[in-house]
């Protein structure tokens, strides 16, 4: 698992890579809410995620949470069939505001 | 050696980890090799995968409540036309009507896992564990 | 829990499948997610993954003569600066004079396993095995 | 595990994919030797294959040596680290004629 962020148009723009677990969803937890520190719109590229669980699931919410205390735009992008299946089971695809690209959610911050 | 070796009742494995979440990669592993040998497709041995992970993670985080000392055994097997995994863990008995998931349109981080036990397995119950053992939870999801 | 798990004698996994060549992608699966843990390269667990692979095959197709009804638990462990693998099988005693490679210079097809199982390994020897088994195989490899 | 076989400059190439191992090698020996009964070279692409033991050598040496039989060429084509990694430990990277693409054995049969 690894998590690597750049500035982008503005925004912060994070992208996961690997499977977010029990053991993993922690680091993710504290990088993204170190990210969101930097005052930007944060956008997640979810693309090389293969895996994640509900403690993924609660690592993004409270990001999200997080994110929307502070006004700032909160965004994943292409997210991957197994992680959207499990964004759909937790009803969290109609939270989340998620993107095919990063690009386009960069547009949409813009 | 027969043919068609998974048509019916036989044991797939036995896995014994210390219940620790740096063992879930390796439990998804083994659970994720063993469906797929009863022919079925990648996103029914994912949403499979996932429940496992998710009784494992409460057995780890909720029934030894972090302390990192204890065991948890994965048995799989096919039944006819179900999949059942039983896990089973060394800590005190755990009183089942307590666990059970939260109300979902109460976003907040955490509370899916049972939930996610509940819609991806077709039956699951704790069961009487074997001798030694603290706790038995027995999942069954019908192979499609 | 502590914040480097594997830096000294663990264990990491026992894993008990019925001894047949439709269960070893599992086992694969297995021992290399527990290589993983112990922070060494991808050619170091590929070559251990090897190993256990070719040990598991010579209890199919030597220790049971290819019957399908016994099973084999592969333990693995850290043991500080190695990692030990334990194969056990429930198959009558192995004389283990007889284990050994063929000359490689003869080309045939067959005859490699235990000579990979020899030089992907530090120690190679067949211990004790636990009461009311058959065979215990135990292997170690240097973690570099 | 899946085997394939195409007509190529008068050679016949065969595509394996996947691990080859104690359950899925008597399917790839069967394989090739039925694809030798065409009386054709052989080039066996192994570009996708991740994973051989000592069962999957086993086949393919047992396959260069009827085609050696039976007069016909055998080459591997692509072989990839791991499966490279086998043969030098079989000390067959120096029997078999290993190919870095299948038209590169395809030029040296015609
Ligand atoms: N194996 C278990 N042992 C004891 N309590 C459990 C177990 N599994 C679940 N629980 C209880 O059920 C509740 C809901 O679990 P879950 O839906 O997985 O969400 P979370 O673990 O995030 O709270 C837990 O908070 C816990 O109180
Ligand atoms: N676990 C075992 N039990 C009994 N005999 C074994 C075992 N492992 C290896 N042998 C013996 O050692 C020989 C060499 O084994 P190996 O190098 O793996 O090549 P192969 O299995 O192709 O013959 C076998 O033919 C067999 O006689």
């Amino acid at each position: 698992m690894t998590c690597e962020a750049q500035e982008k148009n503005g925004a912060t723009v994070v992208s996961l890579s690997g499977e977010i677990d029990l053991q993993t969803s922690p680091d993710v937890r504290r990088f993204l809410l170190k990210s969101l520190s930097q005052g930007k719109s944060l956008v997640v590229d979810m693309s090389a995620v293969g895996y994640i669980d509900s403690s993924g699931i609660a690592s993004l919410v409270e990001a999200y949470q997080t994110a929307r205390k502070m006004g700032l735009r909160f965004a994943l992008a292409q997210v991957g069939p197994s992680a959207m299946r499990v964004f759909q089971l937790a009803r969290l695809d109609r939270v989340f505001t998620i993107f095919p690209s990063v690009d386009a959610a960069l547009q949409d911050h813009a | 050696m027969t043919t068609d070796p998974l048509s019916s009742t036989e044991p797939l494995f036995a896995l014994r980890v210390p219940a620790r979440p740096d063992r879930l990669r390796l439990v998804r592993a083994a659970v994720g090799e063993a469906a797929m040998l009863c022919g079925v497709g990648s996103s029914w041995v994912g949403d499979l995968v996932l429940a496992v992970d998710e009784a494992c993670q409460n057995v780890i985080r909720h029934a030894y409540c972090g302390r990192a000392d204890g065991d948890m055994v994965i048995e799989m097997r096919r039944e006819a036309d179900r999949l059942e995994v039983r896990l089973v863990d060394f800590a005190p008995r755990v009183d089942p009507s307590l666990v059970k998931p939260r109300n979902l349109t109460d976003l907040r981080p955490g509370g899916l896992g049972t939930y996610f036990i509940r819609i991806l397995m077709d039956d699951v119950e704790f069961c009487e564990p074997p001798e030694g053992a603290g706790n038995c939870l027995r999942m069954t999801k019908r192979i499609e």
